[in-house]
């Protein structure tokens, strides 16, 4: 029941919220207890997964709806534990992000912990439609957060947001349900862990349109150039909290979907597809690199820094090309160690940009200058959150940026190459931004400004810890993951790295 | 019956039957076009006698020609502008287009369909029903639609409620 | 006369219904206090709803049976339409009474006629010949007629109630003819059979001409015909332009009706004429209805975007929803394991429709009849003035639209299931990018509830037999949307009795 | 013989839609759908005259079904015209009750609701 | 014989120390601070002894190292004994990384004490708030540690992990006082211009990777440096040329070579320590240090050693020529830096690591000591133009007598340091036979080069010497218009007197080296225990003859061109205003260091770049991309209206709906039948 609980906690918390939070102190209380525990039983969940038994751990099934076989399936495997962890510990860092949300605390308190649940569900379902609907679920607190609590166009962003992700899963459950009708009768079923490895030759309509379907859905969420347009605007009209989630686990869930169903489940597609998919990762990269540096606002830079670094994963697992080699394993590992550091790097970059935004009133980064003499603590996250960005070593980003490296160059070297250099525009856009709002001469006008608070601190700690623990010793996650993708690598007929 | 006289009345009764038709959806004139409802619906129970039906000539004449008619000469002569409240709608010339080419959709489809006739030489039980219409009618009405035929009446009742509900004033 | 004691039992429901009727129009004369008279209307449901259970335990026990010599025919498909009509009704009238008490002095025939529709709408899934269906068809819409213009004094109410007139009687003239065709063609009016000696029409078609749509030109035409006809009730692009308009000048317990009761009825009846009588021609129909599906949901959510008016916009929305059903409509597979799947997907997606469209009208209905008011503006800072009503409206809206885990999304998902099991997965697909285009105007209400402020604080009271109404149908909204197995098992039976 | 009746039924059929969708007086509408019934009875009576039935087609043979189905479209028109009475009557009532309130007849005012 | 867990502490104790300042000391500001440079400087001690240690136990080998085993850090899939990746750390302990060791921690603690004094005004400014001297010595012992951790590594990611923290804290050291806008830009500029080249870097590792198994089938590890040293002379020709050429990238960018020479000048911005430290023995020097680690590596290339060579000596002429026309102390010295650098690669690319090291060793001590000299003279007359100064030594006779020695050692004046290492570098290019098979006259041209910019190096740091210490006084900061001063500078004023005892007598130490390092540890003869030609020994290779010729020509070109700045600025033979036209342009060329900088930040990044790519790409973006989205939320909005015209609210109109409709599926049926 562990996963079962860790999905609904949230949702009986947010029912809790809604219902006692009268306050806000007694909101964000009742709140902050949840996520704590949240990110309680995520740690156990991680800690107790065996990486030396690996498959899917604290499987639950239960019927759910028989006449399709749809059931209620949750396991965990190497790929998605860590998901659930990185869930767990961007939760805190949202609610310890949004402290002082002082406009009906506790409905806000409620959506976020609706949002984290959602996300839950969609790492640890293991059925299709159960994934769906988590999937879909997600999409209603981040309406309501976004345009309630946002600034500047929520409306229009929140709306675009609906739109996009809803536009994309439209395709994904056209596929999924292609997929088990597909099936011939009697072996029709919605278990992923069951669908894994199977011959997928002979659907309905050709297997490479189910496997768009699927790829369309995750693009939009990953986001993929040319479909990342919604990302920038809600990014920046979102709340901190939600930027943060958005950032850490919403766009993990397209990645995660990408290794999970279009690699888990269409090696051979993927195989064929994996050169465009490269084509893609590139121009997201070095595309996303260019505009960061057109940015003037702070969160519009993070946005589309997130598109460039998630083309990462994208060409990490691109670099199961041709079938893919031994190597293609890190390449595989490293998009997913790509997620779980860009997720905690990226949650981080929000949480100091929504730091300094709830200070200063601007996000503008022209107005801004010198910060690091009034806000010397907020600067430091900022620094780190920066550096772990520009894949610094001892950060996780750098591990994470390093193993897709490895792993995609044998396949596309050119590719890989320009890819790479989306590193050195990283170091550009980052150390820029940082010279143009952290130093440079104290500006007068932020004199009256406040550091970081204790909660503030907390909030970046939680995020902090992760980056250098994984940078330092990325043992604790590739040991996991690697355990995630060996399946994954064997339905590229390859049977983890030693083949 | 002769087959001359077949083939008169119908082409007589065809003609009364549409001119009517015609002039009822041609005038200006809500009197006129009320009466010339009449003619055309005496025209089609003439039809109705022509083909064996002749107890729905009668109800024809009875309720159409005789009781709707009257209700709508009524109702009529209570509205404005009598004479001239009935002109075209803006729709007209879209009317005259679907309606030709519904008639040639419909003429084309009854020409090609192949009917499945009663011979002309129809079996004796057969025959024997169009003899006396009205009381086989009736039968039928009773043993084989039993459950519309009381249904109807309910329907009646609906309807009688609904128009005095409507029309009764506060 | 040849009525026997099981015919009466068999009809027992419609009977009780017209003498509740009956009785309820009658007690208005002797009774001065409407609110007894309300309570009979009520309570009086039971009577034929214990009927119904009573006819239903008799047929589910020794299957399916006919009365009055064939024209009523007693399946538990025609039950689940029965009690879904009686469920409807007695919600309708818990909701409505506040507002139908403006109808004073004819608030007893405003019942009584609800009550005589529905007796109709309750036999129309159970006519066994053309006759039968229409006079039903008619029972069912003569009294709408009069209800439509109920609001005397107001223009679009008298308005709506003359367009209903007049385009339901062409309907009717049309569909009239296509029964003639129909009967011309085949000989009979029958539109079930279990007697060879009496065949219906469908047993007719088998030895029609292979080359021509169903077997011959004069079929073609009366199908034509029908199908028109019936799409006037079903709401079918372009038989639907009434739809929006009535609803907008209708009582908005009328429009409510309408667009539950009425099109559940005519799904019933449109399902038993193709499937029971129509089914060796399937291979013309089904895709016949695909492509008026596909219209028909494009067309409906496509206006649906530029609406101001809120019943205007559920109007346009429940032309939208029509063409979802039809999906399951068109979905016929002929034999197979999953023949059943687009009639039990029609069955289930008419519940869900029902329970959400209901909560959404009664939301409407209490606010209207507060603010009078019907404009999507006006429904502005509704999250303030009535919370709960607010997030009810909220709920029918998102399911509308097909979000987890309401019962919209899991009934869209069979209706979906029901198109991909059939081949058609481009109607699957048209489908969930429809659903993504009524997003834009569903959240849009949502939008306006949530995030405009009105300058009319005043808070908005709704009566407690409402509130009943509402909690019901939200309820099911939720209930159905988790654990939707029952209903379905219930409309998996109903389909399997009418295959 | 038949196809003549039902070809007259057709012109009938659609004269009567012709008048429905063009003419401005609302009864002048509502007796035009009215001579569409009265298209649709003559398509009736003459199928029940002219064409087999459905029992007789089948086994070739007059069965007591088919003795007692081959007027079933008379009684079909039979109920059409009942039908037809009580849609004339409500239509009727409808339209003294627009006459109250906006004093007018014309179907082209009826357009408050549009777009 | 040292054990690992000592040589690891060569990294740990700096580390350690950085942290408990960091985290012990600095938040805790009114009694603890103060310590944070003890615990820097102690930390450092250690890590020199250890060093030492070290350094003693690797004598006897000769270019082997002893062997630690590294330890596994990420493993995908499962068993690396398996043949799994695995990616490694460890220590390598040989006798260059030993050297480096100690060089680095010995120049750092002295630069450490020296900041004691240097920095105490970061102590007392900000009204009681001491945030910055702890941080400062913080950054330095990381700064340390993360040099320390690259000469130590074991694997070339490891080396790589540290080459990037070394640019890190090369960077918050440059850009200390990050309220200067100029030090801000200075650092930014450091870390991407450096990353460029370790774009290169990770270049190589991705080729070398792509390429295990040319090491797999030797049962080596791609990333790890003794195999890739050993296997080197037989691996296929094009991995081992990308790699190298993609090592080289990162030295040079590291090393500050042509052509990403332009961030070294700007790093000045940063404390007069930090320049002195990063300009001595680590940052610049970990690209020389990189390419002899690997060096088998660049020797199986023989293109790859010629265009070390070539950018070595192009370097080395170009720097030289930068610093001729420069006015700034500190400018002056980091061409002279970059020029020195220069040398070195051109000893590696002639094929002699260890005279590269050699002159690495010697550069560290006398180049360290003309920074610290220069922050002394900073000390006095708060500012590092030259223009201002003048007559300094009447009261800093020991900087200047200092000055004087490494000025020296630097222009490779006999018996200094710098001649021995000099001279060495020379006889080795000289020593390559141009008619050898794989050779070319790269090593001709370079030594030529060489001796071009010795004659340079003698003239500038002479004209330093001279601007700063003799003539007439200019007046300090005094004398600098308050528009051309930073404001940080805004109120201070000269003071006149020798520095404090903290920062001289580190400068003290370092003179006395600046004169023995060359003659006492690469003698050409046996000395004591240090055999002749040590560094040459160590490294297991050829120790180049000294050619007495190329040592005379030497010694004349550094003559000439002292007597040269002698005569125009200190005996003013020559006056500089009244040259030619074509002197004064090739001045501004020079000053404006061949226009590099206009090149790069002007022209490739704002122009081309800023108002070009990115410029279209975001136009791109919100245009294009994003315009479509909205143009089909647009269409579908107002589709609507469209289709909504069709509803005229016409009840009549309807019904031409309703039989257009049966028209349409009737003729659809008639079609297909």
């Amino acid at each position: 029941m562990l996963l079962s609980t860790i999905v609904f906690l949230p949702i009986v918390a947010a029912v809790l919220v809604l219902a006692l939070g009268r306050t806000q102190q007694m909101a964000r209380l009742i709140a902050l207890i949840a996520v704590v525990g949240e990110l309680a039983l995520t740690l156990m969940a991680f800690a107790a997964y065996d990486t030396d038994a690996g498959g899917y751990q604290f499987v639950e099934r239960f019927d759910w709806i028989s006449a399709f076989d749809i059931q209620y399936l949750l396991a965990v495997d190497g790929l998605s534990v860590p998901m659930v962890l990185l869930n767990g510990i961007l939760g805190l860092a949202a609610v310890l992000v949004s402290w002082n949300v002082k406009e009906r605390p506790n409905q806000y308190y409620m959506w976020l912990l609706v949002l984290q649940a959602a996300v839950m569900g969609v790492f640890v379902s293991m059925d299709l439609i159960l994934f769906f609907v988590f999937w879909e679920l997600e999409l209603v607190p981040m309406f309501f957060l976004i345009s309630l609590w946002g600034t500047g166009r929520r409306e229009y962003s929140a709306m675009k947001f609906l739109i996009y992700t809803f536009l994309g899963s439209a395709f994904m459950l056209t596929a999924m349900l292609t997929l088990y009708f597909s099936l011939p009768d009697g072996e029709r079923t919605f278990d992923i862990m069951a669908l894994m490895g199977r011959d997928m030759s002979g659907l309905l309509v050709p297997t490479g349109l189910v496997f768009a379907g699927f790829l369309i859905a995750f693009a939009v969420k990953l986001p993929m150039f040319p479909l990342h347009t919604w990302l920038p605007d809600a990014h920046t009209d979102a709340p901190t909290a939600v930027s943060v989630m958005l950032a850490g686990v919403l766009l993990k869930m397209g990645g995660y979907g990408l290794l999970r169903i279009n690699a888990g489940l269409f090696p051979e597609q993927m195989t064929d597809f994996a050169s465009t998919l490269a084509v893609i990762a590139v121009v997201s990269v070095l595309y996303g690199a260019f505009i960061v540096m057109r940015q003037t606002d702070l969160k519009r830079m993070v946005a589309y820094s997130s598109v460039s670094h998630m083309g990462f994963v994208t060409l990490g697992i691109a670099s199961v090309a041709g079938g893919g080699s031994a190597l293609s394993s890190v390449g595989l590992n490293g998009a997913a160690m790509q997620l779980f550091t860009h997720g905690t790097i990226t949650g981080l970059l929000f949480v100091v940009v929504g730091l300094i935004y709830e200070r200063a009133h601007t996000r503008h980064i022209p107005d801004l200058g010198g910060l690091a003499k009034q806000m010397p603590l907020i600067a430091v996250g900022f620094m780190i959150a920066g550096l772990a960005s520009l894949g610094l070593p001892t950060t996780s980003g750098f591990v994470a940026e390093l193993l897709i490296f490895l792993g995609t160059f044998q396949v596309f070297g050119l590719a890989t190459a320009l890819a790479a250099f989306g590193v050195v525009l990283a170091a550009g856009y980052i150390l820029w931004t940082a010279q143009r709002t952290l130093f440079g001469p104290r500006v007068a006008r932020w004199d009256g400004l406040t550091d970081a608070r204790p909660v503030d601190v907390a909030a970046m700690l939680v995020l902090i810890i992760p980056i250098f623990v994984v940078g330092l010793y990325p043992k604790v996650l590739t040991d996991v993951f690697a355990v995630g993708i060996d399946p994954i690598m064997a339905g590229f007929g390859l049977a983890g790295f030693g083949g | 019956m002769e087959n001359a006289f077949t083939e008169v009345a119908f082409w007589t009764l065809s003609i009364v039957t549409v001119g009517g038709a015609l002039g009822v959806v041609r005038t200006h004139n809500m009197f006129r076009a009320a009466l010339l409802l009449v003619v055309s619906f005496v025209g089609v129970a003439g039809i109705f006698a022509l083909v064996n039906a002749e107890f729905l000539a009668v109800v024809q004449l009875l309720v159409y020609a005789g009781g709707v008619a009257v209700l709508v000469i009524f109702a009529a002569m209570i509205t404005t502008n009598v004479t001239e409240g009935n002109r075209s709608t803006g729709t007209q010339p879209f009317a005259v287009l679907v309606s030709l080419v519904l008639l040639s959709a419909l003429v084309s489809a009854i020409v090609q369909a192949e009917w499945a006739l009663l011979p002309d030489d129809m079996p004796a039980p057969l025959a024997a029903a169009f003899v006396d219409t009205p009381a086989a009618l009736g039968r039928m009405l009773l043993n084989e639609f039993v459950l519309p035929f009381e249904i109807a009446g309910v329907v009646l009742l609906a309807a009688v409620i609904g128009a005095l509900s409507l029309v009764r004033e506060r | 006369m040849n009525i026997g004691a099981r015919d009466l039992f068999l009809i027992s429901p419609e009977l009780l219904l017209v003498t509740l009727a009956v009785v309820v129009v009658a007690l208005d004369l002797v009774i001065r206090r409407k609110g007894i008279v309300i309570a009979v209307a009520v309570v009086g449901l039971l009577v034929p709803a214990i009927a119904g259970v009573n006819v239903w335990n008799d047929i589910h026990a020794t299957g399916v049976d006919t009365a009055f010599n064939g024209a009523l025919v007693v399946d538990e498909f025609a039950l689940y339409f029965k009690f879904l009509t009686l469920a409807v009704l007695a919600l309708l009238f818990l909701s409505s009474a506040d507002y139908a008490s403006r109808f004073q002095p004819f608030q007893a025939e405003f019942y009584g006629l609800l009550l005589f529709s529905s007796a109709g709408l309750m036999l129309l899934p159970a006519a066994g010949d053309l006759i039968t269906v229409y006079i039903s068809l008619e029972l069912a819409s003569l009294p709408v007629i009069a209800l439509a213009a109920y609001e005397k004094m107001r223009l679009k109410s008298t308005e709506a109630g003359l367009k209903y007139l007049v385009l339901s009687a062409v309907s009717s003239a049309v569909l009239l003819y296509g029964f003639a065709f129909l009967y011309g063609a085949t000989g009979t009016l029958r539109l079930i059979s279990f007697d060879p000696a009496d065949p219906a029409i469908g047993h007719m078609l088998i030895n029609g001409d292979p080359s021509v749509p169903f077997g011959g030109v004069a079929v073609m035409v009366g199908v034509v015909l029908a199908t028109a006809g019936f799409g006037f009730k079903l709401s079918m692009v372009p038989f639907q332009m009434w739809t929006p308009d009535v609803y907008e000048g209708a009582p908005t317990p009328v429009a409510a009706y309408l667009a539950v009761a009425s099109k559940a009825a005519a799904f019933a009846v449109v399902l038993r004429l193709f499937y029971a009588g129509l089914d060796p021609a399937a291979a013309d129909w089904s895709l016949m209805f695909a492509v008026l599906a596909a219209i028909t949901m494009t067309v409906g959510n496509v206006v649906a975007i530029a609406q101001t008016n809120v019943k205007r916009l559920l109007g346009y929305s429940a032309i939208a929803q029509a063409g979802y059903m039809l999906v399951g409509v068109a979905a016929y597979v002929g034999s197979g394991p999953d023949a059943e799947l687009g009639i039990e997907s029609v069955l289930f997606y008419l519940g869900g429709y029902a329970a959400m469209n209901l909560t959404a009208f009664f939301v409407i209905m209490a606010i209207t009849n507060r603010t009078g008011d019907d404009s999507i503006e006006g429904l502005a800072g509704l999250g303030k003035r009535a919370p709960i009503l607010a997030v009810l409206l909220a709920l029918a809206l998102l399911g509308l639209t097909g979000i987890p885990p309401t019962v919209g999304f899991v009934g869209k998902l069979f209706l979906f299931n029901a198109a991909i099991n059939a081949d058609m997965v481009w109607l699957a697909v048209v489908g969930v990018l429809n659903s993504v285009v009524s997003a834009y105007y569903y959240v849009g209400v949502v939008r306006v509830m949530y995030l405009r402020e009105s300058d009319n604080p005043a808070r908005i009271t709704v009566p407690p037999y409402a509130w009943a109404a509402l909690a019901v149908t939200a309820a099911a909204i939720l209930v159905l949307g988790l654990w939707p197995g029952g209903l379905l098992e219930v409309a998996r039976q109903a389909a399997l009795d009418l295959l | 013989m038949l196809e003549r009746l039902l070809i007259l039924s057709a012109i009938l059929f659609c004269i009567g839609l012709y008048g429905a969708l063009s003419r401005r007086h609302v009864i002048a509408v509502l007796i035009s759908v009215e001579i569409m019934f009265n298209a649709v009875n003559i398509a009736l009576v003459a199928f029940s005259r002219y064409v087999q039935p459905a029992a007789f087609r089948a086994t070739g043979e007059v069965t007591a079904v088919a003795e007692s189905t081959v007027l079933a479209g008379q009684s079909f028109a039979v109920f059409v015209i009942v039908v037809a009475a009580a849609e004339v009557a409500l239509g009727l009532a409808l339209v003294i009750a627009m006459l109250r309130t906006k004093d007018s007849v014309d179907v082209t005012e009826a357009s408050l609701m549009r777009r | 014989m040292i054990n690992e867990a000592a040589v690891w502490a060569i990294v740990g104790l700096p580390l350690l120390g950085g942290l408990i300042i960091i985290a012990g000391l600095r938040p805790w500001t009114q009694s603890l601070w103060r310590l944070s440079g003890y615990v820097g400087i102690g930390a450092m001690a250690g890590a020199f002894a250890l060093s030492l240690w070290a350094l003693n136990s690797v004598r006897g080998h000769h270019g082997e190292s002893v062997g630690f085993d590294p330890h596994s850090w990420v493993t995908v899939g499962g068993d690396a004994a398996e043949g799994a990746f695995e990616l490694t750390i460890g220590v390598l302990l040989d006798p260059l990384s030993a050297i480096m060791a100690v060089v680095v921690t010995g120049v750092s603690m002295l630069v450490q004490v020296y900041s004691l004094g240097y920095m105490r005004k970061e102590a007392d400014e900000h009204s009681g708030k001491f945030v910055d001297y702890p941080r400062y010595f913080a950054y330095m012992s990381f700064f340390t540690a993360a040099m320390l951790g690259l000469v130590l590594a074991y694997n070339l990611v490891q080396t790589f992990v540290f080459w990037e923290l070394v640019g890190l804290f090369s960077y918050l050291l440059i850009g200390f006082w990050f309220h200067r806008p100029a030090a801000a830009a200075a650092a930014k500029k450091a870390f991407i211009v450096t990353r460029i080249g370790d774009f290169g870097f990770m270049l190589a590792l991705m080729w070398l990777f792509s390429h295990r198994d040319e090491f797999l089938v030797r049962g080596q590890n791609p990333f790890e440096i003794p195999d890739i040293n050993s296997a080197a002379p037989l691996l296929s020709a094009g991995l081992v040329t990308w790699a190298a050429l993609g090592l080289f990238a990162g030295a040079v960018g590291k090393s500050a070579q042509f052509p990403l020479n332009t961030w070294l000048p700007d790093a000045m911005e940063g404390p007069t320590p930090v320049s002195s430290l990063i300009h001595a023995a680590t940052m610049v020097a970990a690209g020389v240090f990189l390419v002899a680690r690997v060096f088998p590596l660049f020797e199986a290339s023989s293109s790859v050693m010629n265009v070390v060579a070539l950018t070595g000596g192009v370097t080395a002429v170009l720097a030289a020529t930068m610093a001729l026309a420069t006015t700034d102390i500190k400018r002056v010295l980091a061409f002279s830096t970059v020029s020195q650098l220069g040398y070195m690669f051109i000893a590696l690319g002639v094929g002699a690591p260890g005279v590269a090291l050699f002159h690495l060793f010697n550069h560290a001590f006398f180049k360290c000591l003309l920074f610290l000299s220069a922050g002394s003279v900073h000390h006095s007359v708060q500012t590092f133009d030259m223009r201002y100064m003048g007559g300094l030594r009447a009261w800093m006779p020991v900087t200047y007598g200092l000055t004087i020695i490494s000025g020296l050692s630097l222009a490779g004046v006999f018996p200094f340091a710098g001649f021995w290492s000099k001279d060495e570098i020379l006889a080795a290019a000289w020593a390559v036979d141009p008619s050898a098979p794989g050779t070319s006259a790269v090593a001709q041209i370079v030594f030529w080069l060489a001796l071009i910019a010795a004659g340079m190096t003698a003239f500038y740091v002479f004209r330093l010497i001279i601007m700063t210490f003799h003539g007439e006084f200019r007046g300090g900061i005094d004398a600098v218009p308050m528009d051309e001063r930073i404001p940080d500078e805004a109120h201070n004023h000269v003071h006149k007197g020798e520095s404090p005892t903290s920062m001289v007598a580190p400068m003290l130490v370092l003179g006395v080296m600046a004169v023995i390092s060359g003659a006492a540890f690469n003698s050409v003869t046996k000395l004591g225990p240090v055999p002749a030609h040590w560094f040459s020994h160590l490294f297991n290779e050829d120790s180049p003859e000294l050619v007495a010729w190329i040592a005379v020509a030497s010694m004349t070109v550094a003559l000439g061109g002292i007597v040269l700045a002698i005569a125009i600025y200190g005996l003013k033979l020559v006056d500089l205003s009244r040259m030619p036209k074509q002197w004064h342009a090739l001045n501004r060329v020079l000053e404006q260091r061949y226009y590099m900088d206009y090149f790069y930040e002007t022209l490739v990044v704002r122009r081309a770049l800023f108002r070009g790519v990115f410029l279209a790409s975001d136009w791109l973006d919100r245009k294009v991309v994003d315009g479509t989205v909205d143009f089909v939320g647009w269409t579908g909005r107002n589709a609507g209206k469209w289709v909504a015209q069709l509803q005229t609210g016409q009840v009549q109109a309807y019904g031409v709906g309703v039989s257009v409709g049966v028209i349409l599926l009737l003729w659809a049926y008639l079609v297909r039948s």
